[in-house]
């Protein structure tokens, strides 16, 4: 019974990436997608935050979003998956149900 | 599922007034209430903001929507769930938050308090135990 | 699988209304069911028919309009958030005095009732917004 | 003292137009001067003459009309930015080969030199937007 | 030769008032507006950045913005003023130029 | 002032795609060269986003707009202040953004940087210095 939660702001501006992997639960999705792609990179004053999530959550990031910005793979944090659209319908499907950080 | 009825939950993030997020999801929550699901309210980060007491916006004329708050037992909407770390972030407690109450028919009419305060981890359960989750 | 979308925010302005379509056009391509998508808050400007974009970008409405065309999505545009923001079709304009309309073809107005239907009979929900 | 206000999102949605037009009408009630409103980016929907809001809620195009008929303020609607969300004066609509218009009165579309032109020539510069 | 500096965003969900902090010069001003009131709260875990800042810089909060919202004069941080409207406009004069941070 | 010239800033915090107004902030330069006033650009928080590298929006649809910002030369935009926290705090150093160059005409046309990395404090200090400052 996981849920695939999306989250489409940068979290460098936002609280949304930060408030739902404190509401994500073991074995939840969270997928990065839209500006929400600039917390899938390294080096960044939030890559420890990210990090210490990646053991409890699957963290995935939308390829064509980090195409658009410029966020190479060499960049990624270790433990982020990337998917395109097709497997975001995926992920959607294979959860229970979705919700959307705002 | 059990007789066709869905777990609807509408989580409010948002603060009222600067974005009309918060009277837009107020005024699904009051057409969705004539469709019999079981429905609840989840209020946290700035959502919690949308239940103080005292708002007034006579003078940046736009319409104060929180007193419809105060209706929703009349539709039977009756769980609006609070999260403690989000009022304690904000210097908020629940004598902050109007009083929002519903008449139990099953337990003779007695008023009961609609606003369940839950910690981040209950919150986070309530979620994960929904079928729709509505994202305003 | 029926998908059931929502989308929240306006055309260029926001990444959102474009996030939707690709998601659309991925679970049609993927032999998923996308039966109705909901335009709600700002969502409703999406429906305009009025909208010129410069010639070297996408034209957001009329993708959407061809994606209801060529798969029989139900594209509703919430009439209390549409009278807001002055997106009306012909009926509505009529019945409000108005001398203009600006609902593209493939959408139609309705009231909220369609989210929540949409949320009943559809497996999952997916909102697009800001 | 001379104004010039960027106006830079819709009306209802966020509340960037209201605060502009409080601070324009204590900017007049106090002797000061606003030669024009500049609407960029989402603001260019406040000027739709199309919207219906309920009967219990401001009427925010038609505050800006009145403030703009009363007080000679220039509402000027960006039209690159207009163009793509769906916003014409009739002329636009001609040109556009489009059968509606949806400026209000009292708004005229017009280039962004308007808005570098209100810098240049205001004393103070105000942005209302998100 | 001062600025006044707009915020209206809420600084719990985002970073815009803190960033207006770190850029504000000594003897500028910064008015929240809109959902930016909330910033001028006390007993909240920003308080004592925002306490710390006000010796710097002048912190103002909007009245109309503050009733909207129920944020009680007594709420109020310490060092925080409050203006109406008319007052928005003394202040826009009074300043050499205004920085909104959107 | 000397001329009638007044010095205007742009200033930039927003990531660009996720929204519009890093496009249509760089649509008001474009047009705002005409106009012979003493141009700078500001990019701090997201903003120093809008000038990475190797942008390639095919797969969103969306108007690559990032070229653009070399071409700024041409237009006499030739002072982009980037913010060096804003970059640390997002793991970025100038090699991560685009080389962007003006042609001094007064220097027998030699090639030099347009983008000046300053520190927040140096940035504090060019917005203290402007005459009208633009916010997208």
């Amino acid at each position: 019974m996981a849920t695939l939660h999306t989250v489409n702001k940068s979290p460098f501006a936002n609280q949304s990436l930060l408030s739902c992997l404190a509401h994500a639960k073991d074995g939840d999705t969270v997928l990065m997608i839209e500006d929400g792609v600039y917390g899938a990179a390294s080096g960044t004053g939030l890559a420890d935050a990210m990090v210490a999530m990646a053991s409890r959550v699957a963290l995935v990031a939308l390829q064509p979003d980090l195409n658009a910005r410029g966020i190479a793979a060499a960049r990624l944090l270790d433990g982020v998956k990337t998917t395109d659209y097709a497997g975001f319908v995926e992920l959607a499907a294979s959860h229970d149900r979705t919700q959307a950080w705002l | 599922m059990e007789d066709d009825v869905k777990k609807f939950l509408y989580v409010n993030r948002k603060a009222p007034y600067g974005t009309i997020y918060a009277l837009e999801s107020l005024e699904v929550v009051l057409i969705g209430a004539a469709f019999d699901q079981d429905v609840s309210l989840a209020f946290l980060d700035d959502g919690v903001f949308q239940l103080t007491k005292s708002q007034d916006t006579k003078e940046i004329g736009v319409k104060n929507f929180s007193p419809t708050f105060r209706a929703l037992g009349d539709y039977e909407v009756t769980k609006l769930y609070v999260e403690k770390e989000s009022l304690d972030e904000r210097g908020l407690t629940l004598d902050d938050l109007q009083e929002i109450t519903w008449e139990d028919e099953d337990d003779d009419y007695e008023e009961k308090p609609s606003i369940r305060i839950v910690t981040r981890a209950e919150m986070a359960d309530v979620m994960a135990d929904q079928d729709v989750i509505l994202s305003f | 699988m029926k998908f059931g979308i929502v989308v929240s925010e306006g055309p260029y302005t926001h990444q959102a209304s474009d996030s939707a379509y690709h998601f659309v056009k991925a679970a049609l391509e993927a032999g998923h069911k996308v039966p109705r998508v909901f335009f709600y808050h700002d969502g409703v400007n999406v429906a305009t028919s009025l909208s010129v974009p410069p010639q070297d970008e996408r034209n957001i409405q009329q993708q959407w309009s061809a994606i209801a065309k060529d798969h029989g999505v139900d594209l509703v545009v919430c009439i209390a958030a549409a009278q807001r923001r002055g997106m009306l079709d012909e009926n509505e304009a009529k019945r409000q005095g108005k001398d203009a309309h600006n609902i593209a073809e493939g959408f139609r107005i309705s009231g909220l009732g369609q989210l929540i239907e949409m949320g009943i009979e559809t497996d999952r929900l997916m909102t697009f917004g800001d």
